[in-house]
């Protein structure tokens, strides 16, 4: 395949890792569902490009679901939430955005390293593809550790979700089960935390997991 | 055996009569122990009320005890018929039953003064009996053997100044002196309460049962006299294969020995005073540290 | 493609999966509690009988499902315990039901979920596909959450929520470590399905870059370590024992993390067939040591008598992996062991602790004493299921804990110090506990509870028995799939 | 065959254990648990004396296959498994005997009757196993069946903690010694004893110190022994005879099993390490047993002061065979092994005494006992002669075997090695240091208990214990005069076994005239019990005779004199306490720290002034507090792990991933 073809490859994946940085840096609860969603539209983008360039139609499935369901349906339900319940629009977070920016470099650099080492002999667009692919996923996690209130971290989950499908889709000619598998398990999960949003609702007037956490286990 | 029962008293008059005359005093004559002994005997006995049948027949026990240790220590003669029956640890032993009993017989009534003396004389024994061992230990190592007759044999034999068998010599009195009770352990002379160990255990006793009991005291007296006589200075004595004459030689030895020692007992008791119950142990500490030293000694080498 | 491969679920293999799927429509859409507890029972017995054919007659592999040596073991395992297990809520559920801890509407939804559950785990175990493997996975983990907040308490609720985020990051990282494996394996089988299947990854594994299964590997271990519970990913499984149902502490200490832990062995082969790779014995190892003695130091504190227990299945998940990590026939075929006896015995103690919690009306060990004097039979059970899970003689965990620490000490002596200084840390804990617990003057209600000792003592029956004498087929087949693990 | 009999036995032992589970709901179960215990005791009994006899050569063996797979469980009777069943069947024998009428008297006995007959059957199982497996099942058996039976008086607070503290120490042995046979198996996993016994052990050393661990913490070798004054009291008397008459001496069998027959001793400095601890536990033992005022954990201590004993005589017979010495070896084995045989006997009696004592009075504190002697004079003829055996004074039993301990010392400034020449001689003032406490305390022990007016109404109401106990006392009783008396017998009986293990046993002891015993030649040493024994009799009745015949016959009772001011309170007596004080006061306040704190009432003052003795058990402070303390610090800190937020629930994964990751790139 020629050289643009990849270049557009590479550069989507690269944008979808700025986007996760971007995440990690927003600190408005509304700036952070919409970088989100432009998050899963990159992704999308990407997905659709793999399936051209590999010639796997199914793959435009997928990214039909991510740009259906992350781009849209999600934010909108999120954003729906925060409204209800009110949740304060700023995002605590534990340590400072520059650290957080600080060590999301170094994970991008780290999960270089160890994709580009690994993955010697691969092609290269699988090479590049994987290795953004785990720092979408690393930083994905880092926000989730690093931020305090719940949709900042389901939203850290979707991120991290979203790594998983660019892995998947650069992973070449990997069979339609998986797509469809994550697809699913990506709507169970987010069906699961609605109800949980739902249910802790019912007990909480915030869904700050710091509320839940009052609660661990021994306190009988 | 009976030369032992016949002599045992006398010894206890003979170191009376001395201790008597070197305090200035004239003193008992040389045969009242055994008038003392008749005339407890004839009395009748009184026994408290809650006494034991262990109360009553301790005294034959604790006497046959001693008796037999002491009957198994050559006197005049080696190569006793029996003497294999026991060698020299069966003899502590004996001895240690029948303190065992003694003290026994001491809690049986309930009086305080019965707990003293037994508490007490199980607190010398804890150290004596050791001690004892130890000496047995350092006398055997150097006599290849734990027989008396065998040891008193090799002494003769082959007698020559050992550092062990001095400390064995010495750890071996303050035993003695301290089993038989005497200054300054224990004086046999006291009823007064607080001081005394071996009267306080018998102090229920009366009549024929007193009688038993001072007449093993005396027998143990004898015997470790004769013990000492018989492992360190064993000249004169018979040989297994000896005549009458030999015999007679051994027995006038053996009565001059018991004279000696008896006087040389006294002369100690005279001149050093009763010491403190709680100094005791040191002073026996002493005698086990000597015949420890003693055994390591020869462990080390065969030379000491 | 898929339809054609699942077409033939007639046979046994299929009737295992069906069964169960089936029964969860069924007893979705059936009222009533009495009729699909006993449903429930008969469903769970159906799949036992299922799974014990797979024993005699064995079918060919197909692309998604397979039986092998290796996974007819946890089959059997899984649906045996899992029969018992619904006997056993049967009883608990009528309880929670007459106390109202439940309502009608989510006792249909707790039965429905149970037999989902079962699918779940019985597909991920017969799975032949990492792809499909993976998805019954997250499938089990989604079905327990919901299970785990049925009770819809502050505390459920809390334990759920904690189970379903760690739970789904785990899975993520295990599906990552699952797309590297395929990205490994492609070059060698090329691309689509032969890549994601597990007959012909082991065949070929040699061929695959070394260096993509390492980082694959670390993936799959914290994915799938997570689900098995090893420290320190271990934080979902002690509130998610004890506050869920007690039936489904039971299911998910005996049943699930020994799922996950297939799904890791099954990882291991991969790699072990790969010489250049580096051998993943030493990190399941360490992470195994890491649990054990984490888990031995946890018991000391605890107050709730089923989290407790939560954190004695730690320490055993840890003894395990600590076992096969050590690989050799006989550390593979102690590790097999205990994990079979760990299963029975650790749902039996459920057993037991449920009818416990239910007749003094909490789970609070400071309020439970002097059992052998209020509930006799309860206590000793009791007393004999912790006899039995601390390694004591004449029961079968000592069998195996005698081979792993043996054999660990002949090669590895450090290790094996180590070892054992966890497994008496662990031993003084349960020990302390019971002797409050079982022994002493009885507090809280001395009532008779309606229990259904047959299950617990069935178990505990089978542990004493396989302490004694081991059937030699068992031993054969044991020692087969040992070698078979490398 | 004979072993298929024995492991008959045991199975009749077992099938007791079911049935009494069965049936604990009826009352008098114990009426025939404990006579079908009798019964199967006293054919593995049988059996155990034939093959000890006949020593057929080679040992008959049998193999089960059950236990570990592709091995099976391996069961032998060669002459040592033959006289370690003797003990054990002769102890559990007469355990049941006693407890045929001491059981009904038992307040729970739905917790006594299932594990009973299951602990003799483990304690047999020990004996009999002939791999690895097997022996540690039987030996973890037999300590969870005494720990159910520990715990069978439950309600007390005390028993649960002497459980508790029994079942950890005795799970710590177990490990320690399956380290050990997993040195000695080798990675092979060949775990029968035979295959052990072909390959050369890899670390010796290490292997042994392990060994010594594993069984000494069950014989109670200090340090080790904390658990066993605990355990021993907690128990029903019957139990505790067998736990310190029988179990005690399964571990010693453990101990000779395993270095004399698997390992065959090697090095000399292995027999220092036994030595030294031996005597250590010797003094200390008996020091702790002269400190107590509860009877039967004082009889705890008295186990813990003979196991030493008997390690040292182990100790020496490891010297001389290092050395090639053979017939001293076999004079140290023997006389450790007698010893063995001894201690079972009369330790079993005094317990089966407390336990006469404990049913009459419902008291085990000396100091509310005395008297006893009156209204129980059987039980206290039958304890006279244990407290007479135990304390080493002839002629009973106790005095030849230490005897021949002291036979061995006395042959070891032959052995070449500079340390032992120090060690050795120290070890045996320590030994007849120890045997002069030991009378001292039986002083005591009897004194207190038995003698001396009653201290209180209980003890003054006491009544003659059941036929059944009284039968077994005294048959123990008589059989420790019997060996006490005829030792040369059993010395021969034990010939075989030393032969097999050291290679030599000692000159065959019933051809020599008057049955007297000689260790090596008649001319270094001989003691014939008979004859010390018929000498006393001879003069006591002659004393008797005679004084009879020429002094006053009349006796007058009267009150007792007491230097003529008795007191009418008991109170006054001598205490246990107070007996040990100047003991205390001499050893007391190095070993134990011991202080009296005076409280002296002022003149006037109408309080009571009190004294209160402090004891400290340094072994404890020194090696258990520590440990305990380090668990529960780290436990506390760990726990907070149980309170952290998802989020850094989170964070763990994260650092752990991280972290592999970097691993991964760096390594690799």
């Amino acid at each position: 395949m020629t050289g643009a073809w990849f270049d557009i490859a590479h550069m989507l994946a690269g944008g979808l890792v700025l986007l996760s940085l971007m995440l990690l840096y927003q600190d408005r609860m509304f700036a952070l569902l919409n970088v989100f969603a432009l998050h899963a539209v990159v992704l999308s983008l990407s997905v659709a490009w793999q399936a051209q360039v590999q010639h796997a139609p199914h793959l435009y499935i997928t990214a039909l679901i991510a740009l259906v369901l992350k781009a849209v349906v999600i934010p909108v339900a999120l954003r729906r939430i925060v409204v209800r319940l009110g949740i304060h629009r700023t995002i605590e977070t534990v340590v400072g955005i520059g650290p957080t920016m600080l060590a999301g470099m170094g994970l991008v650099a780290l999960s270089m390293v160890v994709m580009l080492k690994a993955t010697a002999q691969a092609d290269p667009l699988a090479r590049e593809d994987l290795a953004f692919a785990l720092s979408v996923v690393l930083l994905g996690l880092l926000m989730m550790v690093t931020r305090r209130n719940a949709v900042s971290q389901v939203v850290g989950f979707m991120s991290l979700e979203n790594g998983m499908i660019l892995a998947a889709a650069g992973a070449k000619g990997m069979p339609l089960v998986v797509e469809i598998s994550i697809a699913f398990s990506v709507l169970i999960a987010f069906i699961v935390i609605g109800v949980f949003l739902f249910r802790i609702r019912e007990r909480f007037d915030s869904v700050d997991v710091g509320a839940l956490d009052a609660f661990r286990g021994e306190r009988l | 055996m009976l030369l032992v029962l016949a002599l045992a008293p006398l010894l206890l008059g003979f170191t009376r009569k001395v201790k008597a005359r070197m305090l200035r005093r004239r003193g008992p004559p040389l045969l009242q122990p055994y008038r003392d002994l008749l005339r407890l005997m004839r009395k009748q006995a009184v026994i408290a009320e809650n006494a034991s049948w262990l109360f009553r027949s301790g005294p034959y026990m604790i006497f046959a005890a001693t008796w037999v240790a002491a009957a198994l220590v050559p006197t005049f003669a080696t190569g006793l018929t029996f003497s294999w029956a026991a060698d020299l640890i069966a003899i502590t032993a004996l001895i240690g039953s029948a303190r065992f009993f003694l003290a026994l017989v001491g809690m049986d009534i309930g009086t305080s003064f019965g707990g003293i003396g037994s508490s007490r004389e199980m607190m010398f024994a804890s150290l004596a009996e050791p001690a004892m061992i130890m000496i047995v230990f350092t006398v055997a190592l150097i006599a290849g053997s734990t027989q008396l007759s065998s040891i008193a044999q090799f002494i003769l034999t082959n007698a020559s100044l050992r550092v062990s068998l001095g400390l064995a010599l010495v750890a071996l009195i303050i035993v003695a002196i301290a089993e038989n009770a005497r200054i300054p352990v224990d004086n046999p002379a006291t009823h007064l309460e607080l001081t005394m160990v071996h009267e306080a255990m018998v102090l229920e006793y009366s009549g024929r049962h007193l009688a038993m009991i001072e007449l093993a005291a005396a027998t143990k007296l004898l015997l470790y006299v004769s013990l000492i006589a018989c492992i360190f200075f064993p000249w004169g004595l018979a040989g297994p294969g000896g005549d009458t004459s030999a015999f007679v030689v051994g027995v006038m030895s053996y009565l001059i020995k018991l004279l000696v020692g008896g006087f040389l007992l006294v002369l100690f008791e005279t001149s050093i005073a009763k010491m403190r119950v709680f100094r005791v142990p040191d002073f026996l500490g002493i005698a086990l540290m000597l015949g420890l030293l003693g055994t390591l000694l020869r462990f080390v080498s065969g030379s000491f | 493609m898929s339809a054609a491969e699942l077409s033939p679920a007639l046979d046994a293999l299929g009737a295992v999966l069906m069964i169960p799927a089936t029964g969860a429509v069924v007893l979705a859409l059936l009222p009533g509690y009495w009729l699909s507890a006993r449903l429930n029972v008969l469903i769970a017995f159906a799949t036992l009988v299922a799974a014990l054919s797979l024993l005699i007659a064995r079918p060919a592999p197909g692309t998604f499902l397979f039986v092998d040596d290796l996974n007819v073991v946890f089959v059997v395992l899984t649906t045996f315990v899992a029969f018992t297990t619904s006997a056993f809520s049967a009883s608990y559920i009528g309880h929670e039901l007459e106390i109202g801890r439940l309502t009608p509407r989510y006792l249909r939804f707790y039965h429905a979920m149970y037999q989902t559950l079962m699918f779940a785990m019985n597909l991920g175990l017969l799975a032949n596909n990492i792809g499909l493997m993976w998805v019954a996975v997250e499938l089990a983990t989604l079905t327990t959450v919901l299970m785990v907040g049925i009770y819809r308490t502050h505390e459920a609720i809390e334990a759920a929520w904690k189970y379903f985020i760690l739970g789904s990051v785990g899975i993520a990282l295990a599906l990552f470590g699952t797309i590297l494996v395929y990205m490994a394996a492609r070059p060698v089988l090329g691309e689509g399905q032969d890549a994601m299947v597990w007959t012909t990854l082991i065949k070929r594994s040699s061929g695959f870059s070394a260096e993509l299964l390492n980082v694959a590997f670390v993936f799959l271990m914290l994915g799938y370590g997570t689900k098995v519970g090893l420290a320190p990913l271990h934080a979902w499984l002690p509130d998610a024992h004890a506050e869920g149902p007690t039936p489904i502490s039971a299911v998910l200490s005996g049943l699930l993390l020994n799922v996950a832990l297939y799904a890791l062995l099954r990882f291991k082969m991969l790699l072990a067939g790969n010489s250049a790779a580096v051998a993943p014995g030493a990190l399941m190892v360490t992470m195994g040591l890491l649990s054990l003695i984490f888990a031995g130091f946890m018991l000391y504190r605890r107050r709730d008598i089923k989290r407790m227990f939560a954190y004695s299945s730690i320490e055993h998940m840890g003894l395990i992996t600590f076992a096969f990590g050590m690989g050799g026939p006989l550390a593979n075929f102690a590790g097999l062991l205990h994990m079979s006896m760990h299963s029975l015995t650790k749902s039996a103690i459920f057993f037991a602790v449920g009818h416990i919690a239910q007749a003094k009306g909490t789970q609070r060990m400071a309020a439970i004493r002097g059992l052998t004097e209020s509930h006799p039979v309860l206590g000793w059970g009791l007393v004999l299921g912790v006899v039995a899970i601390a390694g004591l003689p004449p029961l079968g965990i000592f069998m195996s804990e005698f081979l792993i620490v043996s054999s660990t000490f002949a090669r590895a002596p450090l290790l094996a110090i180590f070892l054992v200084v966890g497994l008496l840390i662990a031993f003084g804990a349960l020990l302390l506990r019971l002797s409050e617990v079982a022994f002493g003057e009885p507090t809280g209600s001395t009532a008779p509870v309606k229990a259904s000792y047959v299950p617990l003592f069935a178990h505990l029956g089978l542990v004493l028995a396989a302490g004694i004498y081991l059937p030699a087929p068992l031993v054969v087949w044991f020692q087969t799939v040992a070698r078979l693990l490398g | 065959m004979l072993v298929a009999m024995a492991l008959m036995g045991v199975a009749v032992l077992l099938a007791a254990a079911l049935l009494a589970m069965a049936l604990q709901a009826l009352r008098g179960a114990s009426h025939f648990v404990y006579p079908l215990c009798f019964m199967a005791c006293a054919v593995l009994l049988g059996i155990a004396c034939w093959a000890l006899l006949t020593a057929a050569d080679p040992a008959p063996t049998l193999v089960l296959p059950i236990g570990l797979p592709w091995i099976g469980a391996h069961f032998r009777i060669d002459t040592l498994s033959a006289f370690f069943l003797l003990v054990t069947n002769l102890g559990g024998a007469g355990a049941s005997l006693f407890a045929i009428g001491y059981g009904r008297h038992e307040t729970a006995p739905g917790r006594v009757l299932p594990f009973y007959p299951a602990f003799l059957a483990g304690m047999n199982l020990v004996v009999l196993a002939d791999d690895a497996f097997a022996f540690l099942i039987a030996w973890e058996f037999m300590s969870l069946s005494s720990w159910a039976l520990v715990m069978s008086h439950h309600l007390d607070a005390e028993n649960r903690r002497a459980g508790y503290i029994y079942i950890v120490m005795a799970s710590f042995g177990t490990l320690t010694l399956l380290l050990a046979f997993g040195l000695l198996a080798g990675s092979g996993g060949g775990y029968a004893f035979s295959d052990i016994r072909s390959v050369a052990v890899a670390l010796p050393g290490l292997t042994l110190t392990l060994v010594l661990i594993g069984t000494g913490s069950k014989a109670g070798l200090v340090p080790l022994h904390v658990w066993l004054p605990l355990a021993h009291p907690a128990a029903p008397s019957h139990v505790s005879a067998l736990m310190s008459g029988v179990m005690t001496k399964v571990a010693v069998y453990g101990f000779v099993r395993i270095v004399f027959d698997l390992m065959r001793p090697a090095d000399w400095w292995w027999s220092i390490l036994v030595i030294a601890v031996a005597g250590v536990t010797c003094v200390l033992g008996v020091l702790s047993a002269l400190m107590q005022h509860d009877l039967k954990r004082l009889l705890a201590y008295h186990t813990v002061e003979n196991i030493g004993i008997i390690f040292i005589g182990l100790g020496l017979a490891l010297a001389f065979s290092a050395y090639g010495m053979q017939a001293p070896a076999a004079l140290a084995l023997t006389a450790a092994l007698f010893h063995v045989f001894n201690h079972c006997l009369f330790k079993s009696l005094l317990f089966f005494g407390a336990g006469a004592v404990l049913n009459a009075t419902g008291e085990r504190d000396m100091e509310h006992l005395g008297g006893l002697i009156h209204n129980m004079p059987l039980t206290a003829f039958a304890f006279l002669t244990g407290c007479t055996a135990i304390s080493a004074l002839p002629p009973l039993n106790g005095f030849v075997s230490e005897w021949l301990t002291f036979q061995a010392i006395l042959l070891s400034p032959a052995l070449p090695s500079w340390a032992l020449k120090l060690l050795v001689p120290a070890v045996g003032a320590m030994l007849a240091l120890s045997a002069a406490l030991a009378a001292a305390c039986f002083v005591k022990a009897f004194g207190v208990t038995f003698l001396g007016r009653p201290r209180t109404p209980l003890a003054a109401s006491a009544h003659e214990t059941d036929r059944a106990s009284l039968a077994a006392m005294l048959a123990f009783a008589l059989f420790c005069l019997l060996s006490g008396v005829l030792p040369g017998l059993f010395i021969d009986g034990l010939a075989p076994v030393t032969q097999g293990l050291v290679g030599a046993h000692m000159p065959a002891q019933t051809t020599l005239p008057w049955l007297s015993i000689v260790p090596i030649a008649e001319s270094r040493s001989s003691y014939n019990g008979l004859l010390v024994f018929v000498f006393i009799l001879i003069s006591t009745l002659l004393t008797i005779e005679v004084i009879h015949r020429f002094a006053s016959r009349e006796v007058r009772r009267g009150p007792a004199w007491d230097c003529g001011f008795p007191d009418p309170s008991p109170a006054t007596q001598y205490t246990a306490d107070s007996f040990a004080q100047p003991i205390r006061r001499v050893f007391g306040s190095v070993v134990f720290r011991a202080t009296e704190r005076i409280d002296m009432a002022a003149p006037g003052d109408a309080r009571a002034s009190r004294l209160t003795v402090i004891v400290r058990d340094l072994v404890w402070e020194a090696f258990y507090a520590p440990v305990a303390g380090l668990v529960s610090a780290l436990a506390e800190w760990l726990n907070r792990l149980q309170f952290l937020t998802i989020r850094q629930y989170l964070s763990l994964v994260f650092v752990a991933l991280i972290g592999l990751l970097l691993l991964v790139s760096i390594w690799l």
